[in-house]
């Protein structure tokens, strides 16, 4: 019922996500369709011109106890089976650094700066004090060779289907949320602090858009959900997923740029 | 009952001239302090709704210039009619900031709890008038700040009302006159708990035993707990953020920030998570604070018009406080996503869970009493009939953003929005009308219009629905919320976009719906019904009193004989038996000295 | 503390005196431990503790709470309560932080 | 009218107390939450700093026990103020509570030297998170202690008209003044240790 609503599912953990939703707004259903046919009952059998003379003792039954019981259970259920792992799962079971692909995402009002760390898999060294809006805006250490072959983009995010990604989420200055609704991933950056992000997507880019029709166009996106200043709602970024072979394509493609840039402008 | 002030009381009202401005504007009397209240209350609903307007209208119409009025509001906010988005930012946490600490607790505990409390537990006035009047002119001292905000260089705060550092730390002057009145009105609002604690444990007449208080009572004193409480974590959290933006201190600023590619001139070393701890250990608690009252107000009207007790009486008391301790340690069910652990993310969605089961229990029992009513549709009633289910839809969806890992998807959505927009609007502000429509006799004597009461509550809830409903479609798709555009560059919110129109045009509606009420308002104030003392039949003890009541409220100190709600007693004559009345079957004078009487509820 | 005979006062004045005297050791003996080289731990854990110790002096005889009134306590206690949640929750999220 | 509320003097009987007593200890549960939430922000912004300056290695030690003691006498010449009107002896009241004005005086006094050597030494609000906090609770503490004192001189001075015509309201007063003016103490006996020893 909810799936009607509810943006395409395109990561591994969505479908799990979308099903204690799912569950969980059944239990709102049924109570409230219960309580709103009780409702009704007795606000037509119980209006004056029925009935008169009100009832001093009321309902004598205590059957709402039970009732009030199974909501409690309910919840414990939807609580200890569902979410607290499903929530666990999203903070602690990282996947490990060999297998995934690893991305820094520093948020800034209002943009999003992505960084691969390249072929060595270690991510060059950043220092705030760096920064230039301009030509550097992550802050990147030239000195540091582990960032010769960093790959960085802004506002643009590329992804490997069905391989884990582990997102390093930093913001240079105020809080900004990463989220991406067809991977139910949503994060708050957080100044001063580096919170990880994962999950594995599913569908690539071109999926996703076969899929849809009419004029529903639009790939996957990065959205900002966190009021960050006065171009919050244009913070958005692109997500591409790649099948494996177009991802070494792109990435290899960058690699390219990368080396013949650096020849006539290297800016450290 | 003290017998010094029974003397001095009975013989007259010792009429000392005190003159307009004593009577009218800087008075004592908790009956004027609760008008004022509630009259500076809905001026600022009124306006946080206008606020309001302006923002839908562009959230339908992004990038349009606004007829008629968008070329009067300034080149600073609508260069050409057109909404700048630091504008839109500023009416959103305006509006929210307004409508919470302005608009709604003002109205829900100065106004009614001031004026209806006293009387209810029989007392001649507040434990300390003279707090009391300085806490409503605190409150209006903050509403005057704020309401300035508006013309400072750079606008009013627009840090969302939630003003989560480093955004408002770093932003414009607008942010410091925010921090200013919110210092007003928490000491506005220290004050006045401590009134209504005191009032409700020293006040209440002979034979009203805690266990005899009307739930409104009740309902009051746990809001001022919770007020008492919660709000001085605030304050300290204000004055905090006022060194960082003033005394360039770091409390919430850590090292290193960049703020368009300059690096930001500060010690470092603090937290931005304080704060939102700090705030949300207020702010949980306030979203109690507005809706407490108005479970209140439903439980009187509810008693009132089905003419029976209200069922499981105890059990209400009983989950209410159990309720507001619980909401002290609920409130980071609002940061699940800012990094926190599976750990202390568990406690909080189990607290979270807990403290839902409370409201089960306290909605329930209002659904129950009206089994076996005779149920009378006035308009009071009409407003707290519909209050249940509406609460029951903004509740409810409360519960999956308790689950953090549904959270993940809705935090921040429109759904969040839908959720505690249905408590509060159709939800706090439906009991609101409510209370007024049901009070409105003893504060003036007249009664309003009936007719125009319905014609404003079927526009208002079909209109409310309109508004709030489709929020819970646009969060699933998830649209994100403090959207200046209302989402349109974003795919993800495409096929729910058109919503937003409809959402807008009933927010119209719902302005027009209110034409209904503010005439009836002000016109029913020279042409309503004339009534007595007791015009709803009502057994409580502020039906005693004279409509309006004089200065001192009671002619004789009254005694509370029984539980608040005893309506259609067997074998009694007349279906009501007022709390002040002496039994009726029995001749003879009363006797008041028994006020352990076992209470008889349900 | 609704009757005041003279006798009870003397009496409560002499508390108030003793008091003092603890008090005051009790300054002296803080300020001369935070001189000794104590390890971080039990450096804090003493100065708490003894100032734990002074304010219940202060508050059980200047503020009378050693006989107060249970509704006063109780709202105390629940002061307690809550004041114990604003000091240890933000800090025990906080350690619960996921970092990497 | 303030005079037909009932209990402003006297004491309920069920409850036993009268309403300015408990009106009083209301508003200390919410000072305690006040700086229970600074503490707050003490506890986690120390725990979450790499390096946090030992306090005597910035502040003054010996001024700080010297207002420690000061305020601490102070606080037990407040208690006998009230005891001397309990024994009906108002001469003795005018004594202790003078002394008891006299020695905030001095606490400020001290503070104020405290305070102008710091900014002397060109430490500020915003040179670290130490001194931010330090700076913070100690004006804020300084604030009550300026309360405090403006309430204790009116009750010496023309507030004590009262004990003439009202001697057990005026009683009542000093009371609720002292508990204000010992929490006072309270809270700078925990501040004492937390910034200046630890
Ligand atoms: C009056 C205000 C109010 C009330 C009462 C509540 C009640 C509840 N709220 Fe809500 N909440 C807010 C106001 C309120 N909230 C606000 C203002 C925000 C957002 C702030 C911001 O970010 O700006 C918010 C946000 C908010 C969040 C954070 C979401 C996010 O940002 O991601 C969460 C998460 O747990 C939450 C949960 C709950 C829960 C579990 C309840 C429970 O107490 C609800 C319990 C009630 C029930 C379970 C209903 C029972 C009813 C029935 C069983 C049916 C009855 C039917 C008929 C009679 C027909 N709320
Ligand atoms: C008590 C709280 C309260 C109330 C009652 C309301 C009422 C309403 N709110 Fe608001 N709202 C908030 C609290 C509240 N809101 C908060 C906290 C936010 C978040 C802000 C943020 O992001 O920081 C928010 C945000 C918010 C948004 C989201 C903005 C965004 O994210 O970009 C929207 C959008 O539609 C909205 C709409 C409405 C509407 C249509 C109403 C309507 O229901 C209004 C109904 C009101 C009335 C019907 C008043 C009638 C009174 C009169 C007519 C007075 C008559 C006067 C006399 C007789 C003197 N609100
Ligand atoms: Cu970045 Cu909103
Ligand atoms: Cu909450």
């Amino acid at each position: 019922m909810l799936k009607l609503f509810l943006p395409e599912v395109a990561s591994a953990h969505a479908e799990q996500i979308d099903q204690l939703m799912g569950w969980m707004h059944w239990l709102m259903l049924v109570l409230f369709i219960g309580w709103s046919l009780l409702f009704a009952y007795v606000l037509i059998r119980f209006r004056r011109r029925r009935n008169p003379t009100a009832d001093y003792r009321g309902l004598q039954s205590h059957a709402s106890n039970w009732v009030e019981g199974a909501v409690a259970v309910a919840e414990v259920i939807l609580l200890a089976a569902f979410s607290i792992p499903l929530y666990s799962a999203r903070v602690d079971d990282l996947p490990s650094k060999d297998e995934a692909l690893e991305v820094r995402i520093v948020a800034e009002q209002f943009a999003w700066n992505i960084h691969y760390p390249g072929a060595d898999g270690v991510f060059g060294r950043t220092d705030p004090s760096l920064v230039d809006a301009e030509t550097n805006p992550l802050g990147r250490d030239g000195s540091d060779p582990a960032g010769d072959d960093d790959v960085t983009t802004v506002n643009q995010l590329h992804l490997e289907v069905d391989r884990p990604v582990l997102i390093h989420l930093s913001t240079k200055d105020v809080i900004h949320s990463f989220n991406i609704p067809e991977m139910r991933v949503k994060q708050d950056a957080v100044p001063g602090m580096n919170i990880p992000v994962w999950f594995v997507p599913t569908k690539t880019s071109a999926d996703l858009t076969a899929g849809r029709q009419g004029e529903r166009s639009g790939g996957f996106e990065i959205a900002c959900t966190q009021l960050c200043g006065m171009g919050h709602y244009r913070m958005r970024g692109f997500v591409t997923v790649h099948s494996t072979d177009d991802f070494k394509a792109w990435m290899a493609e960058q690699e390219e740029a990368l080396s013949t840039s650096e020849e006539d402008d290297f800016w450290g | 009952m003290g017998e010094n002030h029974e003397t001095t009381h009975s013989e007259e009202h010792h009429h000392q001239e005190l003159g307009f401005w004593r009577t009218y504007v800087f008075s004592v009397d908790h009956k004027v302090i609760g008008i004022q209240y509630a009259v500076t209350g809905l001026s600022f609903l009124f306006f946080g709704f206008c606020l309001m307007l302006l923002m839908r209208w562009q959230l339908a119409y992004p990038g349009e210039p606004f007829p008629l009025i968008g070329k009067l509001l300034g080149d600073s906010r609508m260069p050409g009619g057109i909404m700048l988005p630091e504008f839109y930012n500023q009416l959103g946490a305006m509006h929210g900031t307004i409508m919470v600490f302005l608009g709604v607790v003002p109205l829900a505990v100065g106004g009614f709890g001031n004026f209806v409390l006293p009387l209810q537990i029989g007392a001649p006035d507040m434990a300390f008038p003279r707090l009391n009047m300085a806490s409503y002119w605190s409150y209006f001292l903050g509403g005057v700040v704020m309401f300035l905000s508006f013309f400072v260089p750079g606008g009013a705060a627009q840090s969302g009302w939630t003003s989560y550092p480093p955004l408002s730390v770093i932003a414009e002057s607008g942010q410091t006159v925010w921090l200013l009145g919110m210092v007003f009105l928490i000491t506005s609002s220290l004050l006045g708990s401590v009134n209504f604690i005191v009032t409700v444990i020293q006040l209440r007449v002979e034979g009203l035993t805690f266990m005899r208080l009307p739930f409104f009572v009740w309902s009051q004193f746990v809001t001022a707990f919770l007020l008492l409480l919660a709000f001085p974590p605030l304050e300290a959290a204000a004055f905090m953020q006022l060194m960082d933006r003033v005394a360039n201190t770091s409390f919430f600023m850590p090292a290193g920030l960049v703020v368009s590619g300059q690096l930001v001139e500060v010690s470092g070393g603090g937290s931005p998570l304080l704060w939102q701890h700090l705030f949300w250990f207020l702010a949980h608690p306030e979203v109690y604070v507005l809706i407490l009252p108005a479970l209140g107000i439903v439980a009187e009207v509810i008693a009132n018009n089905t003419r029976k007790p209200l069922w499981g009486y105890k059990s209400m008391v009983y989950s209410v406080l159990f309720l507001a301790f619980m909401s002290f340690i609920v409130w980071a069910h609002h940061m699940f996503l800012t990094g926190m652990g599976t750990v202390m993310s568990a406690f909080f969605q189990t607290t979270t869970m807990i403290i839902s089961i409370p409201s089960v229990v306290i909605i329930t029992a209002l659904l129950l009493s009206l089994w076996g009513g005779s149920i009378r549709f006035n308009t009071p009633m009409l407003f707290a009939l519909a209050f249940l289910p509406m609460f029951g839809i903004g509740g409810l969806t409360g519960l999956p953003l308790g689950l953090a890992a549904a959270d993940i998807h809705l935090h921040d959505t429109y759904y969040v929005i839908g959720h505690f927009h249905y408590v509060v609007a159709p939800g706090t502000i439906f009991a609101l009308f409510a209370g007024i429509y049901y009070w409105y006799p003893k504060a003036t004597g007249r009664k309003m219009s009936e007719f125009l009461g319905k014609l404003h509550f079927w526009p208002s809830l079909l209109f409310m629905n309109g508004i709030f409903l489709p929020m819970f479609i646009q969060g699933l798709a998830g649209v994100q919320r403090r959207l200046f555009d209302g989402g349109v560059s974003y795919a993800h919110a495409e096929p729910v976009l058109f919503l937003n129109k409809v959402m807008t045009h009933s927010a119209w509606g719902l302005a027009i719906a209110q034409l209904p009420f503010v005439i009836n308002f002000f016109l029913s104030l020279k042409r309503g019904e004339k009534v007595g003392s007791n015009p709803w039949q009502a057994t409580t003890i502020e039906w005693l009193a004279p409509s309006p009541p004089p200065h001192g409220n009671f002619a004789n100190v009254p005694v509370a004989y029984r539980t608040p709600y005893e309506y259609s007693v067997p074998g009694q004559a007349s279906d009501y038996h007022p709390q002040f009345e002496p039994d009726r079957r029995v001749a003879g004078p009363p006797d008041p000295g028994e006020p352990e009487a076992a209470p008889a509820t349900a | 503390m609704t009757t005041h005979d003279t006798a009870e006062i003397d009496k409560h004045v002499r508390t108030y005196i003793l008091v003092f005297v603890g008090l005051m050791a009790l300054t002296l003996v803080t300020v001369a431990v935070s001189y000794l080289d104590l390890s971080i731990a039990a450096g804090v854990g003493l100065a708490l503790l003894i100032a734990a110790v002074k304010g219940s002096l202060v508050a059980c005889f200047f503020m009378h709470l050693i006989n107060e009134r249970k509704l006063i306590l109780a709202v105390l206690l629940f002061t307690v309560l809550f004041f114990l949640a604003v000091l240890l929750l933000p800090v025990l999220t906080q350690s619960n932080a996921v970092e990497i | 009218m303030s005079e037909a509320i009932p209990y402003t003097v006297d004491i309920r009987p069920d409850t036993g107390l009268n309403n300015v007593k408990l009106g009083m200890w209301l508003f200390l549960a919410s000072e305690v939450m006040l700086f229970g939430a600074l503490f707050a922000g003490y506890i986690l912004l120390r725990v979450g700093s790499e390096d946090w300056p030992a306090g005597n290695s910035i502040l003054n030690v010996p001024l700080a026990t010297l207002n420690t003691i000061v305020l601490i006498t102070s606080s037990v010449t407040m208690v006998m103020s009230w005891a001397s009107l309990l024994r009906k002896s108002f001469d003795k009241y005018r004594l202790y509570m003078g002394a008891t004005v006299l020695l905030v005086v001095v606490f400020l006094v001290i503070k104020t030297i405290e305070y102008s050597a710091k900014f002397d030494h060109h430490l500020y609000p915003s040179t670290s998170t130490f001194l931010a906090i330090y700076f913070t609770l100690t004006a804020l503490h300084g604030l009550h202690v300026i309360g405090g004192m403006a309430v204790n001189a009116y009750l010496w001075g023309p507030g004590a008209k009262m004990w003439r015509s009202a001697p057990e309201q005026f009683t009542n007063r000093v009371e609720a003044a002292g508990l204000f003016w010992h929490f006072v103490d309270l809270v700078w006996i925990f501040l004492f240790p937390v910034l200046y020893l630890l």
